[in-house]
């Protein structure tokens, strides 16, 4: 029962070492270059400001979603709820449109600040798992908004309200400068404020961060409420865009995008870490992927299939060494 | 064959017609119980959520009818889940439905239910979807649109609106539905004669007006010289209308857009000059359906399929006709 | 005096313990016997043959999932895969009732394989890896039937349908199955070497590698186990359907990890039970069936009440577990 | 089996280089096992020890260096390495279950069987429990016991005494004696010179990861094993006695700290405590006694029954925020769960708890926290490559010492230390000690937990001495002595005999 261990050449090892905690870091950059010069060499009039406006338009209310996504994650949590949220937040919008587009969209946010400290206080002081806590929301909060809404799409026409989705400051559409905006200002919660540091310490060892007396459950309802706010200002943005209060499909599915974005963005769901860059790249990433199938008309099957295998490949390189 | 006078939503388009050659199913074939309508308890499984128009107006019309013929219904709703809708037909038995009226939420697969009412001696009608079950052993009859028509007429409103020359972008239904299978089979058969029509695109916006939208918005980009848009429901259509507004198209004009289903804001985009044409998909088959089971319990015979009449909406009558939308 | 006071501690705790296990169990004969009193019809033997058959297929999936979860991991594949291993099934009756049985359960294997192996030996989280799954699971089956457009049927006399449809004392053979599952996961998880494994793996993943448990080995054995099963019970469903349904197991991955958490497994990992998962399938369907006998409820509410009933069932037992 | 020292080595180790993302914990190591020997394995906190058995266990692939082994090794780890939701019998058998004749698991027989073996360790709880409801030094001995009873040819024990008490110790070294006698061999870390000194035969020193001495034990002077262990020379060290406490502090007459009748069911029950500033009260008592139950509960971690934490006379609410916030602090006993986050930095490790004062409406001052983590780095001597570095690639002592750090960056009123040196080898045990000696000058007051009688002896300037969460005794200046503490932590076992109580 002898059994004798050589190691490997030190040498070869430090070198590929040190490349894979580059491509680990950065993988998500290196795939949104990778796949922007696919498109520029292969897709028709894709050098366009209006195609790159587009891309864009499409993807701001996904990360809007996925800044919220991305803190509730560093918590070691997660929020299946997002897209029920803006589904509630759609269905508010054409109750309150007749007091103003203001009145509208404050109650929209209301509403999904509402929703989101419900998810937190059933996480941090019930201490009920994030997953099913927020299940119980994306199952109800839907057929909620569909109540709201009475089951019914309503065509919106308040010229104001659906400014936001079509108008443009200097250029660049209103909905991508709020998204803009918004990571910068969750960028500079997570890295430069009291609370930001808490969050990652929270997710990353709740217990030991309880009894450094730091304020957990103020900070998770906290986190909670601000996804709830993002996804509501999601909804508030996607609606406008789509000049109609949609609850029955408005956010289907969002909850699963925003995770991908996130987790391919290289914030690991373990907690303990959340990085906005990487989950604005997620975003961007995730967003051409889809634009790159559509625009080369695959069928839907291969499309799924080849988004599967996109989503393997960047968490594979960016996953966490053991 | 007999054309139903006004339902509560109005002038009605829902005219039927016996379509199947063969020998229809009379009660006597069956050896089913004579049911009188008055007072009796008849079922409905809906199959998903009344969040849009065409679901809302279909259940809207069972209810009204079963009220006015003085039924007494009881309503199932399977949430888009085939095994629930399974159970929900069990359990409208189970509460002592006699006549059930079933929209099917998908062709395959409600075999089950239709055996437990076969057993319980129940005639079962199915609305809106055609299912491959066997007619007058499974089921009755099935009352519903032919979508595969509905497809045709779209290409024929296509050819009409461009001349027959353009580029097409096909907005699908949701993949894995019949719906999506159909309408698409029957518009490319529609367009198969005209060669100057080609389709460049056609790429799933799933039903979904903010999908339709969103997949516009891209094919708009890279294919810039697209001149139509056939969508297989008005939703994607009128989601592809703002696409092609916001990329400084004139929908209508520049790029022509035709759609199934005839909702209301579908057909007001076309009264407003953004829209091409609208082919209709009857929703209002509470009439028919209740007449069905009456003739079926007098004992007449009752065709294997009855198509419901699908109105159809151009520039010519959508102002005229927009009542009817629902 | 001491003696007593130690000897009575104990057992009183284990008394609470019973309780707070069985806290799903309860609240299932609560709901049944209300349901029972209230709708007269509920207790018919038709209904509850079919409350069992319908809980069947969802009981397969979960039992997989629980030990899945007591890993400390999630599938979200089940939903696609369940269809696929439908469409399978059904494509393959043709070749007679071997073939139409054991293709889906290899196919649907094979994936829950390639799951565990990237999970296992990549570092990846379970929730990303199997998210792409479902995605890819969605994708094959939309390939092999022509996007969707082709529904494979069984014939009506064949002996695959039989699995499906065949009754003893009226209740389905799925029934059977799913209850000879249960008996048997319930055996191999608290009986065998692999079943404590998966609670050390899920319980404390670096101290299980320090004990010499085969972490990884363990881990693709469940998601291999888990894959099979969503197989099985898609196969099951072909067979009751008489035909490969494409458009099933939407959402079914919720469904089925909303029943293990409502059964007392731990999603963070460790803990768990097959029983409790079984319970939790009946409280589900039991929900569904009282939802329908109340027969007014307008479709939107079904929602509603759905997500208050999963919140007030997983409060409750947060509850009872303090 | 009788001890009879055949030289061939059980495990050869040649030129063993480990290197982790820029720290080099093993540098060219040579080390050899012969069979049957009872090998010390010492060093500074970040020597490389644990590393060195990871390497050997096969848990850490080398960079480079070949590893003979020669029979199965069994392991206790230094953290407790098992699994706190399973059974203890679970825990015990893992692996190696008892089976019926289906070849299931016969629980039945498995439960009786954990229960016997653990007699022999005088744990008597409840095996069919979570192992995670027994008190950390109780996991301890059920994973001796694991390891034990795996019939390995070598065990290797990575500072198994770091959280028992002297009643456990003892067993242990029992244990030990009987596994030397049936001819197993055995590697035994630890940072308690006595214990060394009692069982081991042949000692190895790792200094920054480099082999610097191996030879017999017995021949090699304390002083001089420390200095090699320290890279400093004898002189300087001989200036050290066993503890580096200074003489009784000079407390002041009010209590800032008073805690009264606390009781939390089953665990505590009306344990009262008062410290003055200035003054370092001791907290002695038997593995389980309730010591880190009482430090919880005074600063509100616990859920209580009953009692009152008053500081300097004002009640305190019952929120960790709170008491931190009336200057309380409590250091953890379990630093992997309880204290470190192990994804962040070491710098953001120690201001954790004072963030909110580091700050400007609630933005972060980045160049605050820099001259205080590099304060302290300097002041408790952290190893670390940088204060970036994450804090769980930190040796186990390093990390203590983070933990430490991150309290005193909160400027308390009231230390409460929970075993502050456990783990921590003999120069940074010293420097922490000088530290209590030094914050207790400064006016602190200091509650101390420590398994260690001689540091409780040296450090506090009073006992309250605890059995079966109940205060059992308080001792106070002559009363300090070694037999008066066993005399009022063993009362139970003496009663019967001639012995007197301690009041
Ligand atoms: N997983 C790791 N990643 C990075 N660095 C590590 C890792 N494990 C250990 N180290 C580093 O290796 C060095 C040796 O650590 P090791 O745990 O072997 O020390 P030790 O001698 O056991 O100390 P102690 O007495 O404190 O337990 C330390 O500098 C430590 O920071
Ligand atoms: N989480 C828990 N659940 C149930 N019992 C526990 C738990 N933690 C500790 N105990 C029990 O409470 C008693 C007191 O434990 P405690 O940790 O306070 O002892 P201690 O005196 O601090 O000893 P040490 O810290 O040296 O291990 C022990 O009998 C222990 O088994
Ligand atoms: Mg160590
Ligand atoms: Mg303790």
């Amino acid at each position: 029962m002898t059994q004798t261990t050589q190691a490997p050449t030190k040498t070869a090892v430090g070198s590929a070492a040190a490349r894979t905690r580059w491509l680990q870091d950065n993988g998500v950059y290196v795939a949104v270059g990778v796949l922007l010069l696919f498109n520029a060499l292969f897709t028709a009039n894709f050098l366009t400001l209006g195609n790159f406006t587009t891309q864009l338009v499409q993807a701001a209310p996904v990360l809007i979603v996925a800044l919220g996504m991305a803190l509730v994650i560093g918590t070691e949590g997660v929020d299946l709820s997002v897209g029920a949220v803006m589904a509630l937040a759609a269905a508010i919008i054409p109750l309150y449109l007749g007091a103003g587009p203001l009145v509208a969209i404050t109650m929209a946010l209301v509403v999904g600040l509402l929703a989101g400290a419900f998810n937190g206080f059933l996480v941090a002081r019930v201490g009920i798992q994030p997953i099913v806590a927020t299940l119980a929301l994306l199952v109800g909060g839907r057929g909620l908004a569909l109540v709201i809404a009475d089951g019914q799409l309503v065509q919106l026409h308040d010229e104001t309200f659906l400014a936001l989705g079509t108008g443009d400051v200097a250029g660049i559409p209103v909905s991508v400068l709020i998204a803009g905006l918004l990571a910068l200002v969750i960028a500079g919660l997570t890295n430069r404020t009291t609370f930001g540091r808490q969050l990652v310490a929270i997710g990353g060892n709740r217990k030991a961060a309880t009894l450094a007396g730091l304020p957990v459950n103020r900070v998770l309802i906290g986190v909670y409420a601000i996804t709830g706010v993002l996804a509501a200002i999601a909804g508030v943005l996607a609606t406008s865009r789509l000049a109609a209060s949609d609850p029955a499909d408005m956010g289907l599915l969002m909850e699963l995008s925003a995770i991908t974005a996130v987790v391919v963005g290289g914030t690991p769901l373990t907690g303990g870490k959340v990085r906005v860059l990487g989950t604005v790249f997620g975003v961007i990433l995730m967003q051409l992927v889809r634009a790159t199938l559509i625009k080369h008309n695959l069928p839907d099957s291969i499309a799924q299939m080849i988004q599967a295998a996109i989503i393997i490949a960047a968490v594979y390189v960016a996953r966490e060494r053991r | 064959e007999t054309p139903t006078t006004a339902t509560s939503e109005g002038p009605a388009a829902s005219a039927a017609q016996n379509q199947s050659a063969g020998p229809g199913c009379a009660r006597s074939k069956t050896g089913y119980p004579q049911i009188d309508l008055k007072g009796a308890v008849v079922g409905f499984s809906q199959s998903e959520k009344e969040a849009n128009p065409f679901r809302t107006a279909e259940t809207q019309s069972i209810r009204d009818e079963a009220a006015k013929r003085g039924a007494e219904l009881l309503y199932t709703n399977a949430q888009s889940d085939l095994n629930k809708q399974i159970s929900d037909i069990k359990s409208l038995i189970d509460r002592g439905a006699k006549l059930l009226i079933v929209a099917p939420l998908n062709s395959d697969g409600l075999q089950p239910a239709f055996d437990a009412a076969k057993a319980k001696q129940v005639p079962v009608v199915t609305i809106d979807r055609k299912v491959s079950s066997q007619p007058c052993t499974d089921y009755l009859t099935f009352i519903g649109s032919d979508f595969v028509e509905q497809g045709k007429r779209a290409a024929q409103q296509m050819i009409k609106a461009t001349g027959g020359t353009g580029k097409i972008a096909i907005l699908l239904g949701a993949s894995g539905n019949n719906v999506t299978v159909d309408r698409t089979k029957g518009f490319k058969d529609g367009i198969a004669g005209t060669p100057g029509l080609t389709v460049v695109a056609e790429q799933t916006g799933e039903f979904d007006r903010s999908k339709g939208q969103a997949v516009m918005e891209q094919l708009i980009q890279s294919n810039p010289d697209i001149t139509a848009v056939y969508a297989e429901n008005d939703e994607m259509g009128v989601g592809a209308v703002t696409a092609l507004k916001a990329a400084g198209k004139q929908p209508g004009k520049d790029v022509k857009i035709v759609s199934v289903d005839g909702t209301r804001n579908a057909v007001q985009l076309l009264v407003d000059g953004s829209y091409t044409g609208v082919v209709e998909s009857n929703p209002r088959f509470g009439p028919l359906a209740f007449d069905t089971l009456e003739k079926f319990g007098k004992g007449d015979e009752i065709p294997n399929t009855i198509v419901i009449s699908d109105d159809e909406y151009d520039s010519t009558n959508a102002a005229q006709k927009l009542a009817n939308a629902y | 005096m001491t003696a007593t006071l130690t000897k009575a501690t104990p057992t009183m705790a284990a008394r609470t313990k019973v309780l707070q296990r069985q806290g799903a169990a309860v609240a299932l004969v609560l709901m049944v016997a209300v349901s029972w009193l209230v709708f007269p019809r509920f207790g018919s033997l038709d209904n509850l043959r079919d409350l069992a058959l319908q809980g069947s297929f969802l009981a397969v999936i979960a039992i997989g999932m629980t030990f899945v979860i007591i890993t400390g991991g999630i599938d979200l594949s089940v939903g696609s895969v369940y269809a696929l291993g439908g469409v399978l099934a059904a494509w393959g009756s043709q070749y007679g009732f071997l073939v139409a049985l054991a293709l889906p359960l290899v196919v649907c294997g094979l994936i829950g394989l390639i799951n565990g192996l990237l999970i296992a030996r990549t570092n990846m989280a379970p929730f990303i890896v199997t998210l792409a799954s479902l995605l890819f699971a969605r994708g094959l089956l939309l390939v092999i039937t022509d996007e969707g457009a082709n529904t494979y049927q069984i014939p009506a006399d064949s002996a695959f349908v039989e699995l499906g449809r065949g009754t003893v004392f009226g209740f389905g053979y799925p029934i059977f199955v799913a209850a000879v599952l249960a008996v048997l996961g319930g055996m191999v998880l608290n009986r065998t070497n692999f079943g404590q494994n998966v609670f050390a793996t899920g319980g404390a993943e670096q101290s299980a590698v320090l004990l010499g448990v085969p972490v990884a080995k363990t881990k693709v054995l469940v998601y291999t186990m888990s894959g099979t099963l969503a197989g099985l019970a898609g196969a099951l469903t072909a067979a009751y359907l008489q035909s490969g349904v494409t458009v099933i197991g939407v959402g079914l991955e919720l469904d089925a990890i909303a029943v293990v958490v409502i059964g007392g497994t731990l999603l963070t990992g460790g803990m768990g039970t097959v029983l409790g998962t079984v319970i939790g399938v009946g409280l589900i369907k039991v929900i569904q069936n009282v939802i329908n006998q109340i027969g007014t409820l307008d479709s939107n509410y079904q929602s509603v009440v759905s997500g208050v009933f999963l919140l007030i069932v997983v409060v409750l037992q947060r509850i009872l577990r303090r | 089996m009788p001890t009879e020292i055949p030289s061939s080595p059980v495990i050869e180790v040649a030129g063993v280089t480990k290197t982790f993302a820029g720290v080099q914990a093993l540098r060219d190591v040579d080390f050899t096992l012969q069979r049957g020997e009872i090998h010390a394995l010492v060093g500074e906190n970040g020597a490389g020890k644990s590393t060195l058995i990871k390497v050997l266990t096969g848990i850490h692939t080398p960079d480079a260096g070949r590893i003979t082994r020669d029979g199965h090794i069994s392991t206790i780890y230094q953290e407790v390495n098992l699994v706190p939701l399973m059974s203890v019998s679970a825990n015990l058998f893992l692996g190696r279950e008892p089976r019926n004749r289906f070849g299931l698991i016969d629980r039945a027989r498995r439960d009786a069987d954990a229960a016997e073996l653990l007699r022999g360790y005088g744990i008597t709880a409840d095996v069919s429990s979570p192992l995670g409801t027994l008190a950390v030094g109780e996991q301890q001995m059920v994973a001796l016991a694991r390891a034990v009873a795996a019939e390995a040819d070598v065990v290797i024990m990575d500072e198994p005494t770091s959280s028992l008490e002297p009643r456990e110790v003892e067993t242990l070294l029992g244990v030990v004696q009987k596994l030397h006698e049936e001819g197993i061999a055995i590697i035994y870390v630890s940072h308690r010179m006595d214990e060394l000194y009692r069982i081991c035969d042949t000692v190895t020193v790792l200094r920054d990861g480099v082999n610097v001495h191996s030879g017999p034990l017995k021949e090699l002077p304390r002083i001089e094993l420390v200095s090699l262990m320290l890279g400093r020379s004898v002189k300087e060290i001989e200036n050290h006695g066993t503890t580096a406490f200074g003489e009784d502090h000079h407390a002041d007459a009010e209590p800032v700290l008073e805690a009264t009748g606390l009781t939390s069911k089953p665990r505590i029950n009306g344990v009262s405590v008062a410290i003055r500033p200035g003054e370092v009260v001791g907290l002695a008592g038997l593995l389980g006694s309730g010591r880190t139950e009482t430090a919880k509960a005074i600063i509100g971690a616990l859920p209580i029954d009953g009692g009152t934490v008053l500081v300097a006379g004002t009640p305190v609410p019952r929120t960790v925020k709170a008491a931190t916030r009336a200057g309380i602090s409590m250091l953890a006993e379990d630093r992997k769960t309880e204290g470190i986050i192990p994804n962040l930095s070491v710098r953001e490790n120690i201001v954790l708890a004072a963030l909110p004062r580091l700050s400007r409406f609630g933005v972060t001052s980045r160049s605050k926290q820099d001259r205080i983590v590099d304060t302290f780095i300097k002041r408790l001597r952290i190893k670390v490559s940088s204060p970036e570095q994450k804090v769980a690639e930190l040796s186990g002592g390093n990390q203590q010492k983070v933990l430490l750090a991150r309290w005193l960056c909160t400027e308390p009123r009231i230390l409460l230390l929970d075993e502050p040196t456990r783990g921590i080898d003999v120069g940074a045990k010293a420097e922490v000690q000088a530290l209590i000696d030094e914050l207790a000058r400064e006016g602190l007051a200091v509650l101390l937990i420590s398994s260690e009688l001689d540091e409780l002896l040296d450090g506090a300037d009073r006992l309250v001495v605890l059995r079966d969460g109940s205060v059992a005794g308080e001792l106070e200046g002559d009363q300090l002595t070694r037999e008066h503490v066993l005399k009022a932590i063993a009362a139970e076992v003496t009663d019967d005999s001639d012995h007197a109580s301690t009041h």
